[in-house]
């Protein structure tokens, strides 16, 4: 720890930092605030892996077989429930708050994401997602849709303009926007997915790996 | 910023973060051990923010709060994953523990087959 | 162009097939094929310009280092993108039969996780060779170290539970090391692009701090003695292709990061005492792997403490190669002895899964009379244990002949004993393994049968890697392209 | 490189994808690996008498790809190469009849028969690199190809043979490997050269040369069976006799001694060798070698078991010949490569049609075996017989040469070292004869087979009558100009220069 500290105290306190260079290009960057500009745009590089290494964790939680049964009667938590309706539309419309004001404030696709995986995490605490927990494939298209979207736009830039997540002019708000969004909707999904610990639970059968394989 | 505060800042980095893995190596119990990766990540976290405070000027370096955001969300997916992977653990093991000094290497080839094969 | 189209094919396309993959449970197999010709291809185009105009750079973004994120291509990279190739394409191949032979629900179960969490392991693999942004890294590394551990954990028994557990937590903590290193280098320097790093060559205490944090974090991730601990029970409960990747190619990625780091973005700070402290590491690591290896009862297990001596001769390459004599020789030593390592490993996981599958366990001592019924996969382990020997004309002969040939020019006796010793061990437990397969036994040997596939995509890696050694020149040509402009000193070791 | 060069290619090829396409082969379908063996044989056979005819014609033979960084893979057809090359060939193809014949009915046959053509790969590889490396490649795949064929029968004894046989080799090749590494880091690439290739680090490197020059001795000396690096030889006695035959006669003895002829003549050079001092001490190894390996064959009750340790001696004439400066001891050890080949490889045929036929495996079994089987004993005589040095036989024409050649040299010891050989040569295998002949046989043989008209099957009896009319003719028409003798006299010639 010495050591650390001694370290960082030794970093030179007007530094060489990147503040300026991000401020300055700004303009050419298609979005106003300049996080976003660097997460979707300077560097959005990184955040395309990232949005992989999220569906990675999914698809790697969801590996170890199913996950905990939702509480079985929702009936039983009035409490909860009267909350959810009133916070839900909340979640959702603050989730969509974030987005569209991340282009020129604190905000975007993984503040509200964790928005909506909050609001999913509290609908599977209601028990009201059973229904929509068995909808594997469309779950599952969820999840990919972020990495697909981001992937295929990377590509197209690619095409258009010769470079790897290089926008045409102009055009880059919306697309950031559109990433943004793709992203936002897996992102939600795979932080309130993450909760159940593996693949959601299939109706009334044990789930796959719950009983210790057969040690002889 | 005053410069005292940054530096305060820094050290307090510092110390989240060897708090963080000295728990992570002393701890046994597999979640203690994850919240302790989790008070590493902070210390870390702190740092990125804390040099982009120094940055001159009203607004803040922007890079390592990227970083940082970058950095959240990948530690909240590993939370989630070694969450997942600690309840399975517990569930084929009944333990919340890993045995030290496990090696599989103890166990004989034909127990081990039911599961690797 | 052919870079950014490159880059496509590397890193978006098997990203895409990984989400796919997971979209599509069931098209996994196919969609791996697809990624892997895709990537073949790639491959292929990036050596041809590399080799034809030196390094490659694409700016992402269009903006450039320091703001954005630069990708490059050079002689290494090209090269470990290249050996990341062969082995995943073996492995897919392997794998498209490996799980089908389980007839059972929870087989469906692991194959169809198999593929999304195989291909995110390539992407992250790809994007990790192709970066020169140590954040960027960062991010490729966890994408990296998630897939390895969750494919550790795929074969679902107590075991490989609990070396995954252990993995994970030993793979996040070193990943935070490294992450706090990168901060500390962001605040001293400003920048976290490779080629602007060694420019800068700042001689604060910082960057020395931040170098110790992350080359302690990705030693550990490699797996390097002391913290080698996690590695064994990781890589010999896996299921076998799995295995055949963490030992192939997943310490490897952690590898390439320490190598970019100390010969590229803090070159100046390669001091003479680094360098033999980090192969006096290696070397321990040789001397413990070999002897626990000699020392197994099961055969994964000794395949995986083999992968730790072997990791050691990658670290052999720190003092042959930071030294201004000979240090090409040293460098591109390392570099083949890390690609034949990777297929020489590959081959012998893949065989020892077949054993396992036939014979229904992998004792050593009752491996009596494997050979009789699996003459395919033994002939396959017999010549990768050629190249882990080191006997000519391997892969494994030319990468130490590059080594010891530094060792001789730069008068480092000591070294080339510890190389010639270590092969002596590897030939003693090879010969552990072949000695009980080809005693003749009574036994019942092959209980269930394998897949010809299984068996061919075994030898045809151990064919290469017993033999790429006759075209030993060849990566030597292809790893100085690119090299020298950000590498000065390796510069000083012309082909003799 | 060279359009002709790719003769030397081809004598390679010849083996290897004979060997590789058997390995493929069914089990069962034995006439087929019989004719791809004999077809290999046969090829390799052409393929080295166009080669030798060629360079009767004049034509040069050179054969390179690139390799290592800066060291190619090269094969040149010297003269050194020529002789190696031809003696492992003709008795390759005699070996390859024998072995069908032996192997016939017993299982793995697919595997023993590939791992052996790959095995005279790596010995014809041997006498025809042109460059250490290539040497040292091939040197190590002979090695790592023999192993499979000592442990061919899968017993525990088999095992432990195979064990202590790669033990030796290995320990050698890593200590060859050390020295070949070291030579290139002072000299850079070292190809063959006649009268050495260190010309220019004999005046400042002198010490380091000794310790070079010790170190290839070492190397090389675990496969040419140096005591005390000899103890592999006869623990390896536990494969089947073929591979006996080709262990001692043609490939892994014969590729030591040939290796330590060329590391003394064409990468050291026997002068400069002789100025180095370092071929006294080499002298007084193979001295000690020879009467060791003698002493201890004299005492040996299992046939084999004799012949390996005569083996462990008789080579030791050809490191002799080399250690000892002078035209003629030169000659009398080079051509004793060729002769001990031929004469070794006699005995063990021999050897394994007592085996293979009557169940004899001692010595004290062969009461009377000559008369059971005349042929096979006939040759067997006369292999032992020239070993002994009996004249006009091949052996007397080596021993001849090497007395001569050390007196030339002043080292008078060495004629009574050879004469003391010559008595326990006599000493352990003339009562061999003595059983075989004059002694009454047994009322039943040990495990007796039948094998229809001959005295054994026609293929076991083929090989070694030619292989001891070879001895004989080596003997008989040494001082004619096709003999080994007279192109051993072309190579002295031309060591040591006009």
């Amino acid at each position: 720890m010495g050591a650390l500290s001694w370290a960082a105290l030794s970093l030179p306190a007007k530094p060489p930092g990147l503040a300026k260079a991000s401020l300055d290009r700004l303009g050419e960057s298609g979005v106003a605030h300049p996080v976003t500009a660097v997460l979707l745009n300077y560097r959005g590089y990184d955040t395309l892996l990232e949005v992989g290494v999220l569906l990675l964790a999914l698809a790697g939680a969801w590996s170890l077989g199913r996950g905990e049964q939702p509480a079985e009667n929702p009936q039983s938590r009035p409490l909860l429930l009267s909350l959810l309706r009133v916070l839900l539309p909340m979640l959702l419309l603050a989730a969509g708050h974030l987005l569209w004001i991340g282009a020129f404030a604190p905000g975007g696709a993984f503040q509200g994401g964790a928005l909506l995986g909050g609001a999913l995490v509290l609908l599977i605490l209601g028990g009201l997602a059973r229904r929509a927990l068995k909808r594997e494939r469309c779950l599952r298209a969820g999840l990919a849709l972020g990495v697909l979207v981001f992937a295929g736009i990377a590509a197209v830039t690619m095409a258009l303009t010769g470079g790897l997540l290089q926008y045409p002019p102009g055009a880059g708000g919306a697309l950031i926007l559109v990433i943004e969004t793709a992203a936002m909707v897996s992102i939600g999904l795979a932080l309130g997915l993450l909760y159940l610990g593996g693949q959601p639970p299939e109706g009334a059968r044990r789930s796959l790996l719950a009983t210790p394989p057969d040690h002889a | 910023m005053p410069d005292a505060d940054y530096r305060l800042y820094l050290m307090a980095s510092a110390a989240i973060f060897t708090i963080g893995f000295y728990s992570m190596l002393t701890q046994a119990h597999l979640l203690r051990r994850i919240m302790a990766f989790n008070v590493m990540g902070c210390g870390v976290f702190l740092l990125f923010i804390t040099l982009a405070a120094r940055a001159p000027g009203p607004v803040p370096d922007p890079v390592p709060h990227a970083m940082v955001l970058t950095g959240i969300v990948v530690s909240v997916c590993a939370t989630g994953l070694a969450l997942a992977l600690a309840g399975r653990v517990q569930t084929v093991t009944g333990k919340t523990e890993l045995e030290p000094g496990e090696d599989a290497g103890g166990r004989s080839g034909a127990a081990h087959h039911g599961s690797s094969a | 162009m052919t870079f950014a189209w490159a880059i496509v094919l590397l890193v978006l396309l098997p990203l895409a097939a990984a989400a796919l993959s997971f979209a599509f449970p069931r098209r996994g197999g196919w969609l791996a094929a697809g990624a892997a010709v895709g990537i073949g291809v790639g491959t292929a185009q990036l050596i041809r310009a590399v080799l034809a105009d030196g390094a490659q750079i694409h700016q992402v973004g269009g903006w450039g280092a320091p703001l954005g994120i630069d990708l490059r291509a050079d002689g290494l990279a090209v090269w470990m993108l290249l050996v990341a190739g062969i082995n995943g394409a073996a492995v897919a191949l392997y794998s498209s039969r490996y799980f089908g032979m389980e007839r059972s629900e929870e087989g469906r179960h692991r194959e169809r996780y198999f593929w999304p969490l195989f291909l995110f392991l390539w992407t992250a693999l790809n994007a990790l060779f192709l970066s020169a942004d140590i954040f960027n890294l960062y991010v490729t590394l966890e994408m990296l170290g998630f897939a390895a551990v969750m494919l550790a954990a795929l074969a679902g028994g107590r075991d490989a539970l609990a070396a995954a557990m252990r993995y994970l937590l030993v793979s996040l903590s070193a990943s935070l090391f490294y992450l706090l290193g990168v901060a500390l280098v962001y605040g001293q320097c400003g920048t976290v692009d490779l080629r602007l790093l060694a420019a800068q060559a700042p001689a604060q205490p910082a960057p020395w701090v931040a170098l110790a944090l992350m080359t302690g974090g990705l030693a550990t991730k490699t797996a390097l003695l002391p913290m080698h601990f996690w590695l064994p029970p990781a890589h010999a409960s896996a299921p076998a292709p799995v295995s055949a990747l963490l030992s192939a190619l997943v310490v490897k990625g952690s590898f390439y990061i320490l190598l970019r780091l100390w010969f590229e973005a803090f070159q100046v700070r390669m001091t003479p005492a680094v360098a033999q402290a980090l192969g006096a590491l290696g070397a321990a690591a040789i001397l413990w792997g070999s002897i626990s290896a000699l020392r197994q009862a099961r055969l994964k297990l000794l395949i995986a403490h083999s992968t730790v001596a072997q990791i050691g001769y990658l670290f052999l390459l720190f003092p042959r190669a930071a030294s201004p004599k000979a240090g090409f020789l040293g460098w591109s030593g390392g570099l083949i002895l890390l690609g034949a390592h990777a297929c020489a490993k590959t081959a012998m996981f893949l065989t020892a899964g077949n054993i396992l599958h036939a014979v229904g366990h992998d004792r050593i001592k009752d491996l009596e009379g494997v050979t009789r019924g699996l003459p395919v996969s033994m002939f396959a382990f017999g010549l990768s244990a050629l190249s882990l020997v080191g006997l000519p004309p391997s892969g494994g002969f030319a990468g130490k002949w590059l080594l010891l040939s530094a060792g001789v020019a730069q008068g480092q006796w000591w070294w080339i004993a510890m190389v010639l010793f270590g092969s002596l061990l590897a030939a003693a437990y090879v010969v552990r393994v072949l000695t009980h397969a080809f005693t003749s036994g009574s036994k019942p040997a092959i209980l269930n049968p394998i897949p010809p596939v299984m068996e061919w995509t075994a030898l045809v890696l151990a064919i290469v890697a017993a033999g790429f050694g006759l075209a030993a020149f060849w990566p030597a040509e292809l790893l100085r392209a690119g090299a020298p402009q950000a590498m000065p000193f390796l510069a000083g070791g012309a082909a003799p | 490189m060279n359009i002709d060069g790719l003769v030397l290619l081809g004598i390679l090829l010849s083996s290897f994808l004979t060997g590789v396409a058997i390995f493929f082969l069914n089990e069962e379908s034995h006439r087929l690996r019989t004719w791809l063996n004999l077809l290999g044989a046969g090829l390799k056979l052409i393929l080295v008498a166009a080669l030798l005819w060629g360079i009767y014609q004049g034509h040069e033979y050179s054969f390179s790809i690139d390799f290592l960084p800066g060291i190619p893979l090269a094969l040149g057809a010297d003269a050194h190469s020529v002789l190696f090359v031809t003696l492992s060939t003709v008795l390759w193809f005699w070996t390859t009849l024998y072995a069908v014949g032996y192997l016939e009915g017993s299982p793995h046959r697919s595997r023993f028969f590939g791992f052996f053509s790959l095995c005279v790969t790596a010995t014809t590889g041997i006498a025809l690199s042109a460059n250490l490396v290539t040497f040292l490649t091939f040197y190590e795949l002979l090695t790592v190809t023999t192993y499979p064929l000592v442990v061919h029968r899968g017993t525990e004894d088999a095992m432990r043979g195979g064990r202590i046989y790669l033990a030796y080799t290995m320990l050698g090749g890593t200590v060859l490997l050390l020295a070949v590494v070291w030579l290139h880091g002072l000299a850079g690439p070292i190809a063959f050269r006649e009268r050495g290739a260190i010309e220019s680090l004999m005046a400042t490197r002198r010490g380091e040369l000794q310790a070079l020059f010790m170190l290839f001795m070492i190397g090389i000396g675990f496969k040419a069976a140096l005591v005390p690096l000899h103890g592999w030889l006869p623990k390896a006695m536990v494969a089947p006799a073929p591979v006996s035959a080709l262990l001692h006669a043609v490939a892994v003895v014969k590729a030591g001694a040939f290796g330590i002829v060329r590391i003394v003549h064409d990468v050291f050079g026997i002068e400069n060798a002789a100025k180095l001092g370092v071929l006294q001490p080499l002298a007084i190894a193979a001295g000690v070698t020879i009467l060791y390996g003698s002493l201890l064959a004299l005492f040996q009750d299992g046939l084999k078991k004799r012949l390996a340790y005569s083996t462990v001696s008789q080579v030791s004439y050809i490191v002799l010949g080399t250690a000892i400066l002078g035209p003629l001891a030169t000659i009398g050890g080079l051509v004793h490569l060729v002769h001990q080949g031929l004469m070794k490889i006699t005995l063990f045929f021999g050897a394994g049609n007592y085996a293979e036929t009557l169940g004899i495996h001692r010595v004290s079994e062969m009461n009377g075996v000559g008369r059971r089987m005349p042929w096979t004993t006939a040759a067997f005589t006369v292999a032992a017989l020239g070993m002994i040095g009996l004249p006009p036989l091949a052996g007397h024409v080596s021993k001849s040469y090497l007395n001569q050649g050390a007196a030339a040299a002043g080292q008078e010891w060495v004629a009574i070292l050879l004469a003391a050989s010559s008595l326990l040569n006599a000493a352990y295998f003339l009562p061999i004869l003595w059983r075989a002949w004059f002694m009454s046989p047994p009322r039943q043989w040990p495990h007796e087979h039948a094998f229809g008209r001959w005295e054994t099957h026609w293929m076991l009896l083929a090989a070694p009558l030619v292989t001891a009319g070879l001895v004989l003719w080596a003997g008989l028409s040494a001082e004619s100009s096709f003999s080994p003798l007279a192109w051993v006299k072309l190579i002295a010639a031309r060591e040591y220069g006009p």
